[in-house]
C-alpha cells in the first residue's frame, strides 16, 4: 500500500517498465520484471520502479501507459517490446526531462531516448551445439514465431552453432503465424518431432514447446527465461540478464552521464546467457561449449563468420569475413542446412 | 412467490435516469464485493478509475483518444442495427479501412498537401470499410444469408490479411527487418487540435450528420422503416436490397473512417491490431445508447473512462488491469439487465383476489 | 498419416466440446455468443481446481461448473430479463476474459498437478486401438478425448431420440408452440443455455488441463470465435460436429504439417481458411434453402409469453 | 341426467397495459355440453380463453375445473388438468412431423420409439375419423391438415375439456361437417367444449348454451335454443342494429383495372392464383370470398405490385403494370390505394407515430433527400378529425392505438390518397360493429366518388349487401363471378369449395 508509494516517490530512480505480457509468464516479460527487481534490490533505495503488463503493440495503449507512468512520477520509462517504440519515440519529444529505454529496433535521440539489445545469436549458437550433441536423429526442431530477421538470426545462429558440432545435422523450422497462441506453438513442435526431430527449441512466447519435447521424450532447449518445463529432457536455455542493462544504464543516468548509445550487450558484459546444461551433453562438448564462450566474452568468436550461405545457395557471408551487427540484421532467409517452407 | 411482470406504457424520463443510475450503482456495490472477496479495497479501485480517466488534462485527453474511435464505430453500428441488420464485422471494417487509408498514404505521391492527402485517405478508409460491409450486405439483400456470422467471419479475414501484408508484400525494408509497414510522413499525419487529434472533431461531426440522417432524411427513415418490417417496407415501395445495402456502405464507411483515425494519427501506419477491440465494445455502447445518435455520444464517454481508468488502476495502484475487464463486464451486465426494468414493471400480488368461492 | 489425423482430433476437441454446447444453447433458440468467455472461464477454474486439489475429476466438474456460471449470467440477462442475445453474449466474452485474466495470474507459468496429467496421458482403448488406421487415430487418445466422444454421442442420442431432445427442438424452432404443448420454455432454455456453457468450461479444460498443463493467460486463442462458425458448418447436428471439429482443428495445424513436409505457402492466408469455409457454408446452405440445415426458428428471439 | 361443472370462471379480470381485455367475467361450462363464446373482434374471447389455458395469468378471479380451484402458472398446469386448447392461430412446429407435434411436451417415454408412436397416432386418428399421416412434416401440410392436426394433439392428450378459438375459419364447409361430427363424439363421451366462432349459423348448428362477450365485460349466458340469430347480434352489439347496407347501382362506369389470366406461383411452384381474370370498374365495389388461404392475400398483392406474377397482365386504365414494383406505381402517379390483412405486419409502422405512417405513401414523391414531416402533419390531424381517431396525439406511436384506431389510420392514409382503385383485405377486422358500419359507408362514399373498389371479406352477408358484384376464389382459382341480387348464401357456399358455375353437383 503507502508505504511502497513512500519509497518510490523517495527514490532518484523512478522507473516505468512497460511489459508486452505477464510479468509471471515464465518468459521473456517475466526475465525483464525479474532483471527490473534485481535492479532495484542492486540500488538500495535510490531505485524503485512501476510497471504495466499485459500492454498490447498498440501505439495509444503504449503512449497511454506511459503516460501513466510519468503521472505517477516516473523519470525514466523502459519499454520492453518491439512494438512499443514509436509511442517511446513521441513521449520523448514531449518529455525531455524523462529517459526512455527501448529494447529493440534502432530508434533514438541525441538526449534522451535510447534503444538496448543483444546479441543473442551468441546463446542460440551455443544452444546450438549442445542439441547438436545429443540429437541421434541428426534432427533438430525449431518452432518459431514469424518469419523475419530477429526469428532467422536466432535459427541460424543455432544452425551454425549446431553444426559446429555435427555438420550433418539438420534444422527443421516450423512457423506458426503467432507470437500467443501456446496450443499452436506445442502443435508446431509435436509436428516436427513427428518429422523426426529429438530436440526442439522455440522463438515464441510460451513453453508449450518444452512441454511437447517432454511427452515424446525429447530434449527441449528454453529460451528467454531459464525456465524448465520439460523436467529431465531440460538441456538448457538461452535468455536474457537484464538487470545487466539495467543497472549499468541506471547508474548512468544517476551519475548524469547517460548518453544515447544503441546498446548492444553481450556474452561478455551477461545480458545474453545460457543455463547450466544438462548432464547428457557430453563431456568434450561442454568443454567446446564453454571455450567458444570464452572466446565470445573475449571478444574473439564471432558467431556469423563466412562461408555462409542462405539455403536457396545464396551468399550470406563471404568466406574469412564475419558479419558486423548492420549485416547480422539485414539477414532475411534461413541459411543452409535449415529446412524452412513458409512465405510470407 | 408470484410475480408479475407488468409492460409499461410510458416511462416518464426522470424514472428511466433513475433506474439507469440505479443499475449502475447496483453493478458497482456487485464489482465491489467482487473484489473485496479478492482482498482489494473497492473503494480505492474505483475512485482511482474515476481519477485515471478524469483527474489531469492529460487523462481527459487519454480518454478522449479511446472515446473517438469507440463513438464513431458505434455510430456506424447503429445504422445498421436500426435495419436489424445485425453487423457485428466492425471490427474488420475498422481494420480493412484502416488498410485503404494505409494504401493511399503509401502511394500517393510524397509531397501532396496534408489536407489533400489527409482528404484522400479517409476517403480510402471510409470506401475499404464501406466494401467489407457491402459483401455480407449484398448477399442479405439478394440471398437472405444470415448476417450476424457472416461479418463476424469477415473481421478475422480482414485481420489475417493485414498480418499477411505486415509481414509479407507490404512489409517495409527500411525497418531492418523487423515485420512493420512503412510510417507515415508528415502530411498524413492527422493534425492536433486542443491537443488532441482532429479525430474528436470527426467524431462530433459524425454524431450531428448520423443524427440528422437517422431522423431528418428519407434514408434514414427507409432504413427504420425496414428495420421495424421488411413487408411495410414492401408495400411503401422502398427498395428494400437497396435500403440494406447503402445503410451497410454507410456503417462499414464510419468504420472506415475510425480506420482512418486510428491508423493516421495514432499509429501512423498499418498494424493487424489496429481495432483494437473497438468494434466489439461499440456494439454493446450503440445498443446501450439504444440507438439514439446523440445518447451514443454520452455512453460513449462513459465507457472510454471506463477503460482508460481501468488501464490506470494497474500503474497507481499496481493491481490487475484485468480488474477493469471484470468491473466492465459486471456493469455491462447489470445495465443489460436493467432494460428490463425500462420496459416492464414487477408487481407481487399478495394472493389472487380470492381463493374460493 | 494417421499420426496427423490423430492429432487433428486432439486439435478438434476443445472445438467439439465447445461447438456441441453451443448447438444445443442454439436448439434452445438462444444465440450465446459468449463461447471465449465461458471457454476461459472453464480453462482457468479447470486448472486452479487441478492446481489445489490435484484431483482430475474436481478440476473436470470445476471447470464445467465455471463454464456454466458464465452460462447462467447469460441466461438470466436473455431469458429471463430478455437482453438482446448478441450484446448479452459480447458482454460475457468480456466479463470472462477479465475474470480469467484476474483470477489466473497468480497462476502464470505453474503446472498442472503431476497426478493430474497422469490421469490425462494417452491411454489406448484394448481392443478398438487395434483397428487398423482407424484405431489409432480415435482410441490411442486421452481420456478427456474418449469423454469428448461420448458426449457427443450422447448429445445425438440425445436431440435425435429422446422426448426432451424433441422438445428442446420445438423450443428453439416456435417457442409459442412448444410453450402452449407444456413445454417449460424457460426452464428448458436455462438447461440448455447451462449445459452449453458447462460443455464450453470443458472445452477450454482441454486446453488448460491436457494440452498446455501450464496455466497460460490467453489459452483459449479465439477458438470459441471459431466454434460459434463450426455450429453452423455442421448444421446444428452432434454427429456433423464431430467430423467438423476434426476438420477446423486438422486445419489449425496442417498448415505446419505442410511446411514441415516442404511445400510453400503463405501461413498467413491458409489461416483464413476456417472463415472463409465457414461463410461459403452460410451462403451455400440459403442458397439451397434446405429447411432442415436452417438455423432454429426462433434463433435469437426472446421469447415473452405474454407478448404478441 | 345430472351434468357436473366443468369449468367455472369467476370475477375474471385482465389488462394489457391500458387495455381492459377481460373485466369480472363469469362463465360455466358443462360437461357434455358444446358452450359457444360469442363476440366481437376484440371483445376479450381468446384472452378468456388463454386464461383457461394457462397462457396467459389473470388479474384477478378465480377459476374452478371440476369443481376445485386452480392457478395455472403454465400452458403445462392446464393441460394437467385435461384442458386442451386450439389456438386460433396454430400452434405447430413446421420442421418437425406430424406425430412429433403430437407429443411435444407430454410424458411420454423418456427414449421415443417412432414406431410405436407412429401406431398410436394412426389408431387414434382412425377412431375419430380423422385423416393424418404421422410422418408428413407441418411445413408440406395444407391448412385443413394442418388444423387436423391439432385436433389430434388435443385428442392425444384425452383431453376432457375442448376450448377451440375459431376452429373453423379455415376449413371448407364439408371439413366443418366432418369436424362437428367429431365436437359432438367428443361430447357424447362427456368432454365440455368451449366453441368461439363468428359465425352464428355454426353457434345454433352445434352449441347447447352460448355466452356472449362486449368489450372485455361478460354480457350474459343464453340456451341456444331459446335465442335466435337477431337477439345474439344485439347481445354482441349493444343495441338493436339495423344490418342493412345502403346499396346503389351508379350509372357511368368505365373500366379502371383488368386483370387478365394472372397466375402467381409460391416458393414451393404451386399455384396460389391459378389464370385469374377479372375486371372493376369506377363506381364498383367488387366483392372476394373464399375460405381462408385462397388465393385472396396474392390476388390483392399481385395488383399492388407486391408479388411477383408468373404470367398474366394487369391493365390500370389501360396500361399493363405487371412488373412494376410498388414504388415504379406510386411514382408513376398510378392512383391506387391498398388495405393489406396484417396492417401492422404490411401498411404501418408500429413503433412510429401517425405523422410518420402518413409519410410512408408521401416521401417518395417528396424531391431531395431530406424528409419533409410538415405537410403530413396536417394531413394527420385531419385524417384523425375525419375518421374520429381515439389517440392521445399525432404524435403516437401507431401501435400503442387499438385495434380499431390502428385500422382507421390505414384507411385514412389510403383513402386520403385520392386513389382510383382501393383494394381491400378484411377491412374491418378487429372492428366492432359501428366502426364496421362506417367503414362500409366509406368505402360506399368511395365508390360514389368513382373509385373502384376491391373488397376481399369473409362475412357472406356483408359481402352480398355491400358488393355490385362478387368473385370466389378456391386454390387460386375462380370458381365464379356472381350477382348478389340473383343468387343465394348456399351457391356462394358451394363456389368456395370449388364447383364451378355451371358444372353440376361435384362433391368434395
Ligand atoms: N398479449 C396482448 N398484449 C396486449 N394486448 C392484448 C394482448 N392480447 C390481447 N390483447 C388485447 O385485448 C383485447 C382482447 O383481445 P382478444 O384477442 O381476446 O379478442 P378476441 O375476442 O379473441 O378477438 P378476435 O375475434 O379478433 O380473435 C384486444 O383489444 C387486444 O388488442
Ligand atoms: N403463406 C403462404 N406462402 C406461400 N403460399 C401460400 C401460403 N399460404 C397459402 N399458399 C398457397 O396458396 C394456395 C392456397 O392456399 P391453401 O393450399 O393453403 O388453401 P386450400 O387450397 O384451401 O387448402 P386446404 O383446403 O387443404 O386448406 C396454395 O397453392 C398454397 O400453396
Ligand atoms: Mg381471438
Ligand atoms: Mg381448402
Amino acid at each position: 500500500g503507502d508505504e511502497e508509494t513512500d519509497t518510490f516517490a523517495d527514490a532518484d530512480l523512478r522507473v516505468g517498465y512497460i511489459f508486452i505480457g505477464p510479468i509471471n509468464d515464465g518468459g521473456f516479460t517475466q526475465s525483464m520484471y525479474e532483471g527490473a527487481v534485481a535492479s532495484k534490490e542492486h540500488f538500495a533505495g535510490a531505485m524503485d520502479f512501476k510497471y504495466r503488463e499485459n500492454v498490447t503493440e498498440d501505439t495509444q495503449e503504449v503512449k497511454n501507459t506511459g503516460l501513466s507512468l510519468i503521472d505517477e512520477g516516473c523519470n525514466v520509462i523502459i519499454a520492453c517490446s518491439y512494438g512499443f517504440g514509436d509511442a517511446m519515440k513521441e513521449l520523448s519529444e514531449e518529455y525531455s526531462d524523462v529517459t526512455f529505454l527501448h529494447f529493440s529496433g534502432s530508434m533514438k535521440n541525441d538526449t534522451n531516448f535510447d534503444n538496448w539489445f543483444g546479441s543473442m545469436e551468441q546463446a542460440r549458437y551455443l544452444t546450438g551445439m549442445a542439441a547438436a550433441s545429443v540429437s541421434e536423429s541428426n534432427i533438430l526442431g525449431y518452432v518459431a514465431a514469424h518469419p523475419y530477421t530477429e526469428v532467422q538470426i536466432g535459427i541460424n545462429a543455432f544452425t551454425l552453432g549446431a553444426q559446429a558440432v555435427n555438420p550433418d545435422v539438420e534444422v527443421k523450422v516450423v512457423y506458426i503465424g503467432t507470437w500467443g497462441d501456446a496450443e499452436k506453438e506445442k502443435n508446431g513442435a509435436e509436428e516436427l518431432l513427428n518429422e523426426g526431430a529429438d530436440v526442439i527449441t522455440y522463438h515464441a512466447d510460451s513453453t508449450a514447446a518444452q512441454l511437447a519435447a517432454a511427452e515424446k521424450d525429447a530434449w527441449a532447449i528454453g529460451w528467454n527465461f531459464p525456465k524448465n518445463d520439460a523436467g529431465d529432457k531440460y538441456l538448457t536455455a538461452a535468455y536474457w540478464n537484464p538487470e545487466v542493462y539495467f543497472n549499468y544504464v541506471l547508474q548512468n543516468i544517476l551519475d548524469g552521464k547517460f548518453a544515447p548509445e544503441s546498446y548492444y550487450g553481450t556474452m561478455a558484459d551477461g545480458l545474453i546467457a545460457i543455463d547450466k546444461l544438462n548432464d547428457a551433453v557430453p563431456a568434450d562438448v561442454q568443454q567446446k561449449i564453454a571455450d567458444t564462450k570464452a572466446k565470445m566474452e573475449a571478444g574473439e568468436f564471432e558467431v556469423f563468420t563466412g562461408p555462409i550461405n542462405y539455403k536457396d545457395g545464396s551468399v550470406l557471408c563471404e568466406e574469412g569475413k564475419t558479419l558486423d551487427r548492420a549485416g547480422i540484421w539485414s539477414i532475411n532467409s534461413e541459411i543452409d542446412g535449415v529446412s524452412a517452407s513458409s512465405t510470407n | 412467490m408470484n410475480v408479475k411482470i407488468i409492460k409499461r406504457k410510458d416511462i416518464p424520463k426522470h424514472k428511466e435516469v433513475i433506474i439507469r443510475i440505479m443499475a449502475v450503482l447496483l453493478s458497482i456495490v456487485f464489482a465491489g464485493v467482487i473484489l473485496l472477496a479478492f482482498g482489494l479495497n473497492p473503494l480505492k479501485i474505483f475512485g482511482a478509475i474515476i481519477d485515471g480517466s478524469a483527474g489531469s488534462e492529460i487523462r481527459i485527453k487519454q480518454t478522449v483518444l479511446r472515446a473517438v474511435p469507440l463513438l464513431i464505430t458505434s455510430l456506424g453500428i447503429i445504422v445498421a442495427f436500426k435495419m436489424k441488420f445485425w453487423n457485428i464485422g466492425a471490427e474488420g471494417q475498422i481494420t480493412m479501412g484502416a488498410l485503404g487509408a494505409t494504401w493511399v498514404a503509401l502511394n500517393l505521391p510524397e509531397g501532396l498537401p496534408a489536407p489533400f492527402m489527409l482528404g484522400s485517405m479517409m476517403l480510402g478508409g471510409f470506401i475499404c470499410g464501406a466494401i467489407w460491409a457491402f459483401i455480407p450486405a449484398i448477399f442479405k439483400a439478394k440471398m437472405g444469408t444470415n448476417e450476424t456470422i457472416f461479418t463476424l467471419m469477415m473481421n478475422y479475414i480482414a485481420i489475417k490479411f493485414v498480418t499477411y501484408l505486415q509481414y509479407g508484400p507490404w512489409r517495409d525494408p527500411g525497418a531492418q527487418g523487423f515485420p512493420k509497414i512503412a510510417k507515415f510522413t508528415e502530411n498524413a499525419i492527422l493534425p492536433s487540435v486542443l491537443g488532441v487529434n482532429i479525430g474528436w472533431i470527426i467524431a462530433l461531426i459524425c454524431v450531428a450528420i448520423i443524427y440528422v440522417f437517422m431522423t431528418r432524411t428519407k434514408k434514414g427513415y427507409e432504413i427504420a422503416v425496414v428495420g421495424e418490417s421488411v413487408q411495410t417496407a414492401r408495400y411503401a415501395g422502398i427498395n428494400i436490397s437497396r435500403v440494406i445495402v447503402i445503410a451497410m456502405l454507410i456503417s462499414g464507411g464510419l468504420c472506415g473512417i475510425v480506420g482512418f483515425i486510428q491508423a493516421s494519427a495514432i499509429e501512423k501506419t498499418l498494424i493487424a491490431g489496429i481495432a483494437g477491440g473497438y468494434g466489439f465494445t461499440a456494439i454493446i455502447t450503440a445498443w446501450l445508447s439504444r440507438l439514439n445518435a446523440i445518447t451514443c455520444l454520452f455512453v460513449c464517454i462513459a465507457f472510454a473512462m471506463l477503460i482508460q481508468g481501468g488501464s490506470y488502476i494497474q500503474v497507481s495502484l499496481g493491481v490487475s488491469s484485468a480488474i477493469s475487464g471484470l468491473v466492465q463486464g459486471v456493469i455491462l451486465f447489470f445495465v443489460l439487465g436493467s432494460e428490463f426494468f425500462l420496459q416492464y414493471r414487477l408487481e407481487f400480488p399478495k394472493k389472487p383476489v380470492k381463493e374460493v368461492a | 498419416m494417421e499420426i496427423f489425423l490423430a492429432a487433428c482430433v486432439v486439435a478438434g476437441v476443445p472445438l467439439l466440446l465447445a461447438t456441441v454446447g453451443e448447438l444445443i444453447t442454439e436448439k434452445s433458440g438462444c444465440l450465446n455468443l459468449g463461447l471465449e468467455g465461458m471457454m476461459l472461464m472453464g480453462a482457468v477454474m479447470g486448472f486452479t481446481t487441478a492446481y489445489a486439489t490435484s484431483n482430475p475429476g474436481a478440476a473436470l466438474a470445476s471447470a464445467a461448473l465455471a463454464g456454466a456460471a458464465g452460462a447462467l449470467i447469460y441466461a438470466i440477462l436473455t431469458v429471463s430479463l430478455r437482453a438482446n442475445q448478441i450484446v448479452a453474449g459480447l458482454a460475457l466474452t468480456i466479463f470472462g476474459t477479465g475474470f480469467t485474466k484476474f483470477v489466473g495470474q497468480p497462476y502464470l507459468g505453474m503446472a498442472v498437478p503431476s497426478d493430474v496429467t497422469a490421469v490425462f496421458a494417452k491411454t489406448s482403448i484394448p481392443i478398438l486401438s487395434e483397428i487398423p488406421f482407424l484405431g489409432s487415430i480415435f482410441f490411442k487418445q486421452d481420456i478427456f478425448v474418449y469423454i469428448s466422444y461420448l458426449i457427443c454421442i450422447i448429445a445425438a442420442i440425445y436431440m435425435y431420440k429422446t422426448r426432451p431432445g424433441i422438445n428442446l427442438k420445438a423450443v428453439g424452432e416456435n417457442t409459442a408452440a412448444a410453450d402452449a404443448s407444456g413445454i417449460n420454455v424457460n426452464l428448458y432454455k436455462y438447461v440448455h443455455i447451462l449445459i452449453g456453457g458447462a460443455l464450453c468450461g470443458l472445452g477450454g479444460a482441454y486446453l488448460s488441463l491436457v494440452r498446455i498443463p501450464l496455466w497460460q493467460e490467453d489459452v483459449v486463442n479465439g477458438r470459441g470465435w471459431i466454434a460459434v462458425a463450426l455450429v453452423i458448418f455442421v448444421a446444428w447436428n452432434p454427429i456433423k460436429a464431430f467430423f467438423g471439429a476434426i476438420l477446423f482443428g486438422g486445419l489449425s495445424i496442417l498448415g505446419m504439417k505442410l511446411q514441415v513436409m516442404g511445400v510453400s505457402f503463405s501461413q498467413y492466408l491458409f489461416d483464413m481458411i476456417p472463415y472463409v469455409a465457414t461463410i461459403l457454408i452460410v451462403i451455400v446452405s440459403t442458397h439451397k434453402k434446405n429447411i432442415e440445415s436452417q438455423p432454429p426458428g426462433n434463433l435469437s428471439v426472446n421469447y415473452f409469453r405474454e407478448e404478441r | 341426467m345430472e351434468q357436473n361443472l366443468a369449468i367455472e370462471m369467476r370475477n375474471i379480470t385482465k389488462a394489457f397495459g391500458e387495455i381492459k381485455a377481460n373485466e369480472d367475467i363469469n362463465l360455466d361450462v358443462l360437461e357434455g355440453e358444446v358452450h359457444a363464446l360469442l363476440g366481437e373482434n376484440g371483445a376479450g374471447k381468446t384472452t378468456l380463453m388463454n386464461m383457461l389455458s394457462g397462457i396467459y395469468k389473470p388479474d384477478g378471479g378465480s377459476i374452478f375445473i371440476n369443481g376445485e380451484p386452480v392457478i395455472f402458472s403454465s400452458p403445462a398446469d392446464s393441460i394437467k388438468m385435461g384442458i386442451g386448447m386450439i389456438h386460433q392461430h396454430f400452434k405447430l412446429v413446421d420442421v418437425m412431423t406430424a406425430k412429433e407435434n403430437i407429443i411435444l411436451g407430454q410424458p411420454t417415454k423418456f427414449f421415443i420409439n417412432k414406431k410405436e408412436l407412429s401406431r398410436k397416432v394412426k389408431d387414434l386418428s382412425d377412431r375419430y375419423g380423422l385423416d393424418i399421416d404421422p410422418d408428413k412434416k407441418v411445413y408440406e401440410m395444407s391448412v385443413g391438415e394442418k388444423q387436423t392436426l391439432e385436433i389430434m394433439k388435443v385428442l392425444y392428450r384425452g383431453a376432457k375439456i375442448l376450448i377451440l378459438d375459431e376452429p373453423t375459419a379455415v376449413l371448407t364447409p364439408q371439413e366443418i361437417k366432418r369436424f362437428f361430427k367429431v365436437i359432438n363424439n367428443m361430447k357424447e363421451q362427456g368432454c365440455a367444449i368451449v366453441i368461439i366462432t363468428h359465425k352464428l349459423n355454426e353457434v345454433m348448428e352445434i352449441s347447447d348454451r352460448v355466452t356472449v362477450l362486449r368489450k372485455g365485460k361478460s354480457i350474459g349466458t343464453a340456451i341456444t335454443k331459446e335465442v335466435d340469430i337477431p337477439k345474439l347480434i344485439e347481445m354482441m352489439v349493444g343495441q338493436k342494429v339495423d344490418l342493412s347496407i345502403k346499396k346503389e347501382k351508379l350509372k357511368g362506369q368505365t373500366p379502371l383495372l383488368a386483370l387478365d389470366q394472372i397466375t402467381v406461383k409460391t416458393g414451393d411452384g404451386k399455384n396460389a392464383l391459378d389464370d385469374v381474370s377479372l375486371t372493376l370498374a369506377s363506381h364498383e365495389i367488387l366483392g372476394i370470398a373464399g375460405v381462408a388461404n385462397s388465393g385472396q392475400k396474392e390476388l390483392c398483392e399481385a395488383i399492388a405490385g407486391l408479388t411477383k406474377t408468373s404470367k398474366g397482365r394487369i391493365f390500370f386504365e389501360g396500361e399493363n403494370i405487371v412488373g412494376k414494383s410498388p414504388r415504379d406505381i406510386i411514382r408513376l402517379g398510378i392512383r391506387m390505394g391498398f388495405i393489406p390483412e396484417d396492417r401492422l405486419g404490411m401498411g404501418l409502422v408500429g413503433s412510429m407515430d401517425i405523422v410518420h405512417n402518413i409519410v410512408l405513401k408521401d416521401y417518395q414523391n417528396q424531391p431531395g433527400i431530406m424528409l419533409r414531416r410538415g405537410p403530413c402533419v396536417t394531413k394527420a390531424e385531419k385524417i384523425v378529425k375525419k375518421l374520429d381517431i381515439q389517440t392521445p396525439s399525432i404524435y403516437t406511436p401507431v401501435k400503442k392505438l387499438s385495434g380499431g384506431n390502428i385500422q382507421k389510420v390505414l384507411l385514412g392514409r389510403e383513402i386520403d390518397s385520392n386513389p382510383k382503385v382501393l383494394i381491400t383485405a378484411y377491412p374491418v377486422r378487429g372492428l366492432d360493429i359501428g366502426s364496421s358500419y362506417k367503414i362500409y359507408d366509406l368505402l360506399n362514399e368511395q365508390k360514389a366518388a368513382g373509385v373502384g373498389v376491391l373488397f376481399v371479406g369473409e362475412d357472406l352477408d356483408v359481402l352480398m349487401e355491400l358488393c355490385d358484384r362478387i368473385l370466389v376464389l378456391c386454390h387460386g382459382e375462380v370458381t365464379g363471378t356472381v350477382d348478389p341480387n340473383e343468387t343465394t348464401k348456399e351457391e356462394i357456399g358451394l363456389l368456395m369449395t370449388g364447383r364451378k358455375t355451371g358444372e353440376e353437383g361435384e362433391t368434395a
